[in-house]
């Protein structure tokens, strides 16, 4: 019996968006009368904390501090036109139309503003507490619920905005296949290292050291979520997971999470994330979309990180004990 | 038609009503409501049994009684049933192990019913209202079993000479891709006086590997010795392949964690 | 079709319903108590999201029948928080960044909050055993790990 | 995790005050105080239960539908067949005019995927609605079955979906979406090796604790509030309006608590035909997959075969890429015509490759139609293309990761797919991975810049 080692790299990159449909989202910021800002949307938080993200997009780009957003999103009745939550784009394109609304409404709030402290709105700033302030003047303030309450009741404005952010279709040239079906692309390395059991093909990942490329960690403890969780499944893609164990035959496929296989708490791999922020020119602060691409590295990582350790190519997915077995065999028999 | 439970304060009463069409007795429930909740239809009674034996651990000098609703939590917590807690422990998640009962467990097909596997190597009797059967012949006849299980009987190893392995694929609970249990006696000078061994996953129930187990006695537990057991681990084995492994894969594997498990 | 009557405690308060007969605890306690903390993600017994303590115990309440229950001390992840403070373990999985779609997150806290009951320090690979009939698709389970073994320590620094 | 600010800092904006803040999340304190509503836990009186019957083959002519016994069950309410169905052949990315319309809602005359719907049944229980989906009896004609993408590619296969004529999808550009970009054929005749090699996947399922799901409430007026969990509010409501030919004012839907997707929820399943329980029945209704739905019938990710053949020198530059990809839709469309064309954008990875020729194929075969999964299109191609990237690195005998920083593509680099780069930082990530996973590379590739060719 024989625990061999070895170690893989992948390098990648990701594609922000879905273009070859047009990509649009739609968002409406709006004042409450005490300056509390209510972001309608008809996104989808799929776990990945997409309502945070859009009220910390907001808060920074009025003013304010998060706790003073709302977030009422996925209520076609209410929330304007979302494209959807997929390929990586609800940061991305819902956060510039949120950005695009809320900087229509800090404009109002601006006015409304400088009317009550008889100053040019352009001469304003926000200090993210709450208040707008006079620059170089910041004794000369006023707070934005006093604005608010200013707007709604003695000036008649609306502190509210539009947001609309489109990507326009692209339609691939027939004989080039010449497109753009995306924008921003966020980047990752991956080294995985592993152990082999040569005698039952089992292999555990003992470490994956993740760095990744998103752009601009807007809430970095949720991007954290997010590129520990997908490492694991990158993981789990690599080692486990099927619908159908003998594709193509059609038998066997699993019913529960018994017959489906995915890592459990007992299996996990000492995971270490290291981030990098390029900010890209369309995103919101400089965002792209993380939520997918952190789980594509580690499958050929550990591939290869296979391959290093008991020098068989398994180049079917999921790499199980059984094809190392039957790789191992075949290598013995020459 | 709806499902219906039946309660019973005495077996007896119990086995009159499972005679009629339609009718499962519910122990856990891991099993049986599981089945309902995917849509069997064809059960549409349930009974169950209120007896307090059924849920007693008897434990007096080697001989052992586990009434059939004893869980498996119940097990691995007996401080006198220790040897068997890592069979038990191998059985589910912690709250499955609060309601997976030992008269579960030996109508559970593979790859579940581990904790039959040990009871296997134990050459356990199983009992009925109807009397005590041999597990063996009692899990040859399971599927056409119609008396309520009250218990299991059986005499409980010492820790040495049993030992209990379950390979899977996912930590720390995955479902089996198999499970041994061994149980060696052996002479002062470690030869093996005698072996039953036991095998889950290698066929579509518990089953004993007799030829494995033959070839070992007179060996002692090195590499060397227990080669020749090793090699016929997998005589009269016809595994399940299911979505854990193929039946290729477990036949391939058994003599490796058999040989790891006895030279452990 | 046949009522039949449950009675139970759940977290504290009493409760009376009448159920079909056959109905699980989860429908039970979703469909006629109003508790939705369980939650149903696979009726199987093969996900831990419907996890709930019957008398000390943890139990799956999909696979277990409400009638079976009467007269049990049930308690679920709704009626953890008492007078709107969150329990150590609650506070913890909110400040590990532990949960993401939220949607086996109660189920984990009643697994945990057993393990925690019986045991004031647990190891990591106690924790892992306590938290493997649950399943995660988000988090990796790390970060539940150590938001478990967080509450751990608060837990036996305030009974220290 | 470390955030590794010395990269890049020139480029980024400082001074924000919530932006870079790991705020609470707003939503966590609902997660574990069981708070949080997910479209299941709404529950109204009355509401009845959606069981589907479904194939048991995996194609299959249905020679007739008898659900007299189901209609008579106890509890039961509503029998729906395809004839209930106002627009019963769909398919959802018709919104971006990718069609034809592929699939049926309930099966009509035809069944091509073992599991695929055939009849819903709305009953007062879960139970009633079992067994009398039990009931239904239909007859079938079983029909060869294709499984394999190489054999259904073959003249004579048997033909999975009539409404595409053939077992591959027909974009504009012909059998397959192309990429061409300079001269595949004389960059291998250049090239000093040539390697060509096949990679597979199978199917993989999402596998969200919540499975799909939603429960439909009429308001009294003629409108329906849907509470899904779809990942894609208006996406799915606009093609509920075109199932039902209902207008879109009538359709209220409500969701954005979702409890998992990772793609899996972006189809367009359970939504349309609740509504039309909900409408024919005037009752609530809730469907809800089965686990067992969840992973069988719910669309995985496709199973895809990727074939790769590189010309690479000896110094490490590849010259020539030319890939095949094959994407496994299964019965019919769904989302896979558009992952196998952004599968052909993405193949050249992130390396700047001066001949490049793509061909990505959609085809189909009698199973579990598949559609989008966390990195559609591209997941499977990153698995092949890194580890093809491997074996060219060992081919000419040269460190893997050194090879990669020889091909990284940098800003103004021409993508094979005609797009410049911008903004890349493949090379800063394999700089970083060096540091971390001690994988020392030459001083060369550490002083090397994403910026420009020349540092």
């Amino acid at each position: 019996m024989a625990i061999r080692r070895g170690r893989g790299v992948a390098a990648i990159n990701y594609p922000t968006g879905m273009n070859l449909g047009g990509d649009p989202t739609q968002a409406l910021v709006h004042s409450t009368p005490t300056g509390n800002f209510m972001v309608t949307l008809s996104s989808v938080d799929l776990g990945q904390g997409m309502k945070q993200i859009m009220a910390q997009i907001c808060a920074e780009t009025i003013g304010v501090p998060t706790d003073r957003v709302i977030i009422d999103t996925a209520d076609t009745d209410t929330g304007p036109h979302c494209m959807g939550t997929f390929a990586s784009r609800g940061t991305h394109r819902a956060g510039n139309a949120v950005i695009q609304a809320a900087k229509e409404a800090r404009q109002v709030m601006l006015e409304v503003a400088a009317e009550e402290l008889e100053v040019n709105a352009s001469d304003l700033e926000t200090d993210g507490q709450g208040n707008i302030l006079v620059k170089g003047a910041p004794q000369k303030s006023i707070s934005i619920f006093d604005v608010a309450l200013s707007a709604h009741f003695k000036r008649g404005r609306s502190i509210s905005g539009r947001g609309m952010f489109l990507i326009p279709r692209s339609y691939p040239e027939k004989e080039t296949g010449a497109m753009k079906p995306s924008t921003c692309y966020a980047h990752a390395c991956t080294v995985a290292e592993v152990e082999v059991d040569d005698e039952t093909g089992e292999v555990t990942v003992l470490t994956v050291k993740n760095v990744f490329e998103i752009g601009r960690a807007l809430n970095p403890k949720m991007v954290e979520q997010q590129l520990v969780g997908g490492s694991w499944m990158g993981i789990s893609h690599a080692l486990y997971e099927t619908t159908e164990p003998y594709y193509p035959n059609r038998d066997y496929g699993g019913t529960d999470f018994n017959q489906y296989l995915m890592p459990g708490p007992g299996d996990l791999a000492k995971t270490e994330i290291i981030v990098l922020e390029r900010p890209s020119a369309d995103g919101p602060f400089g965002a792209k979309g993380p939520g997918e691409m952190c789980a594509n590295p580690q499958i050929p990582a550990v591939a290869n990180a296979v391959f290093d350790a008991v020098g068989v190519r398994i180049d079917t997915l999921p790499i199980t004990p059984e094809r190392i077995m039957r790789a191992l065999k075949a290598q013995a028999a020459g | 038609m709806t499902l219906a439970l039946q309660t019973f304060s005495t077996v007896k009463d119990a086995n009159m009503a499972l005679q009629a069409a339609g009718t499962r007795y519910l122990g856990g429930g891991t099993l049986v409501v599981r089945a309902a909740n995917e849509g069997d239809v064809s059960v549409s009674s349930l009974v169950r049994v209120t007896e307090p034996s059924l849920s007693a651990i008897a434990v007096s000098g080697g001989e052992t009684r586990l009434g059939a609703s004893v869980t498996m939590a119940a097990i691995a917590r007996h401080p006198e049933l220790a040897a068997l807690a890592p069979a038990a422990r191998a059985v589910g998640g912690p709250a499955i192990r609060n309601m997976a009962t030992v008269g579960g467990n030996l109508f559970a097909p593979a790859p579940y019913g581990d904790f039959t596997v040990a009871m296997l190597a134990l050459d356990a009797i199983v009992v009925t209202e109807d009397g005590q059967v041999p597990i063996q012949t009692f899990l040859a006849g399971r599927d056409a079993s119609r008396a309520i299980v009250t218990g299991i009987t059986f005499v409980l190893p010492r820790a040495e000479s049993f030992r209990f392995l379950k390979v899977a694929r996912v930590k720390p609970k995955g479902v089996s891709v198999l499970s041994i249990a061994t149980l060696l006696q052996r002479a002062a000078d470690g030869t093996v006086t005698s072996a039953r061994i036991a095998l889950g996953c290698m066929a579509d129930r518990p089953m004993r590997a007799r030829a494995a187990e033959r070839a070992l006695l007179g060996c002692r537990l090195t590499a060397e010795e227990i080669a020749p057991a090793l090699a016929v681990a997998g005589e009269g084995t016809s595994p399940i392949t299911d979505p854990i492994a193929s039946a290729w894969y477990r036949n391939e594997v058994l003599p490796v964690h058999l040989g790891r498990l006895l030279l452990a | 079709m046949a009522k039949v009557p449950v009675q139970f405690t759940l977290n504290g308060s009493e409760k009376a319903e009448f159920v079909d007969s056959g109905t699980t605890l989860l429908h039970a306690l979703r469909d006629k108590i109003g508790d939705t903390s369980p939650k149903g993600g696979c009726h199987q017994g093969t996900c831990g999201a419907c996890s709930v303590i019957i008398d000390g115990e943890l139990r799956l309440s999909c696979l277990t029948l409400a009638e079976t229950c009467n007269g049990a001390d049930i308690r679920t992840t709704s009626g953890l928080a008492e007078a709107g403070v969150l329990h150590p373990l609650q506070r913890a999985f909110l400040d590990a960044f532990a949960t993401q779609c939220g949607f086996c997150t109660p189920g984990m806290i009643m697994a945990a909050k057993v393990l925690l009951d019986h045991t004031a320090n647990p190891s990591r690979e106690e924790v892992v055993e306590a938290l493997s009939g649950n399943i995660c698709r988000c988090t990796g389970y790390e970060p539940i790990i150590q938001a478990v073994l967080t509450a751990a320590r608060a837990n036996s620094q305030n009974a220290a | 995790m470390e955030l590794r600010k010395s990269y890049f800092a020139d480029v980024r904006q400082n001074g924000l005050n919530e932006i870079g803040q790991p705020r609470p999340r707003l939503d966590s304190p609902g997660h574990v105080t069981g708070k949080t509503a997910y479209f299941a836990d709404r529950n109204f009186p009355g509401m009845l239960h959606l069981k589907m019957v479904r194939s048991p083959h995996h194609h299959a002519r249905i020679r007739s539908i008898d659900t007299s016994e189901a209609e008579k069950h106890p509890g039961v309410v509503k029998v729906l067949t395809a004839k209930d169905v106002p627009h019963n052949v769909y398919t959802i990315l018709i919104l971006i005019q990718i069609g034809p319309e592929d699939e049926t809602v309930l099966a009509d005359g035809k069944v091509r995927w073992k599991g695929e719907a055939v009849v819903a049944v709305l009953a007062e229980t879960e139970r009633a609605a079992q067994e009398a989906a039990a009931k239904v009896k239909v007859d079938y004609e079983v029909l060869p079955a294709v499984f394999d993408m190489e054999e259904a590619l073959k003249p004579g296969a048997p033909l999975v979906n009539e409404y595409h004529g053939q077992n591959y999808y027909l974009y504009d550009s012909g059998e397959c979406r192309k990429v061409r970009f300079g001269d595949v054929e004389a960059g291998f005749g250049q090239a000093d090796h040539i390697l060509e090699q096949s990679y597979q996947s199978s199917p993989i399922e999402h596998a969200p604790t919540e499975t799909t799901g939603c429960v439909v409430a009429p308001e009294g007026n003629d409108r329906f509030t849907c509470y899904t969990n779809t990942q894609a509010m208006f996406f799915t409501l606009d093609n509920a309006s075109i199932i039902l030919q209902m207008p879109g004012s009538k359709l209220h839907f409500v969701g954005g608590t979702v409890g998992g997707g990772f793609g899996g929820k972006v189809d367009v399943i359970v939504e349309p035909i609740a509504i039309l329980g909900a409408k024919l029945t005037g009752r609530p209704v809730c469907f809800i997959y089965s686990r067992e739905e969840e992973m069988q019938i719910s669309s995985p990710r496709a199973a895809e075969k990727v074939v790769i053949k590189d010309g690479v020198m000896m110094d490490g530059r590849i010259v020539a890429r030319k890939v095949t990809g094959y994407t496994d839709a299964g019965a019919y469309s769904r989302h896979s015509p558009y992952g196998a064309q952004k599968g052909a954008a993405h193949y050249p990875g992130p390396y700047t490759i001066p001949n490049v020729w793509i061909d990505t194929y959609c085809v189909y075969t009698n199973r579990t139609p598949s559609s989008a999964m966390r990195g559609f299109g591209v997941t499977i191609g990153d698995f092949a293309l890194e580890v093809q990237m491997d074996k060219l690195a060992r081919l000419i005998g040269m460190d893997p990761l050194e090879f990669r920083f020889v091909n990284a593509y940098r800003d103004g680099d021409m993508k094979a797919h005609r797009q410049p780069t911008e903004g890349a930082a493949l090379i800063e990530c394999m700089q970083e991975a060096s540091r971390a996973a001690n994988w020392p590379v030459a001083e060369k590739y550490m002083a090397m810049s994403s910026y420009t060719k020349g540092a």
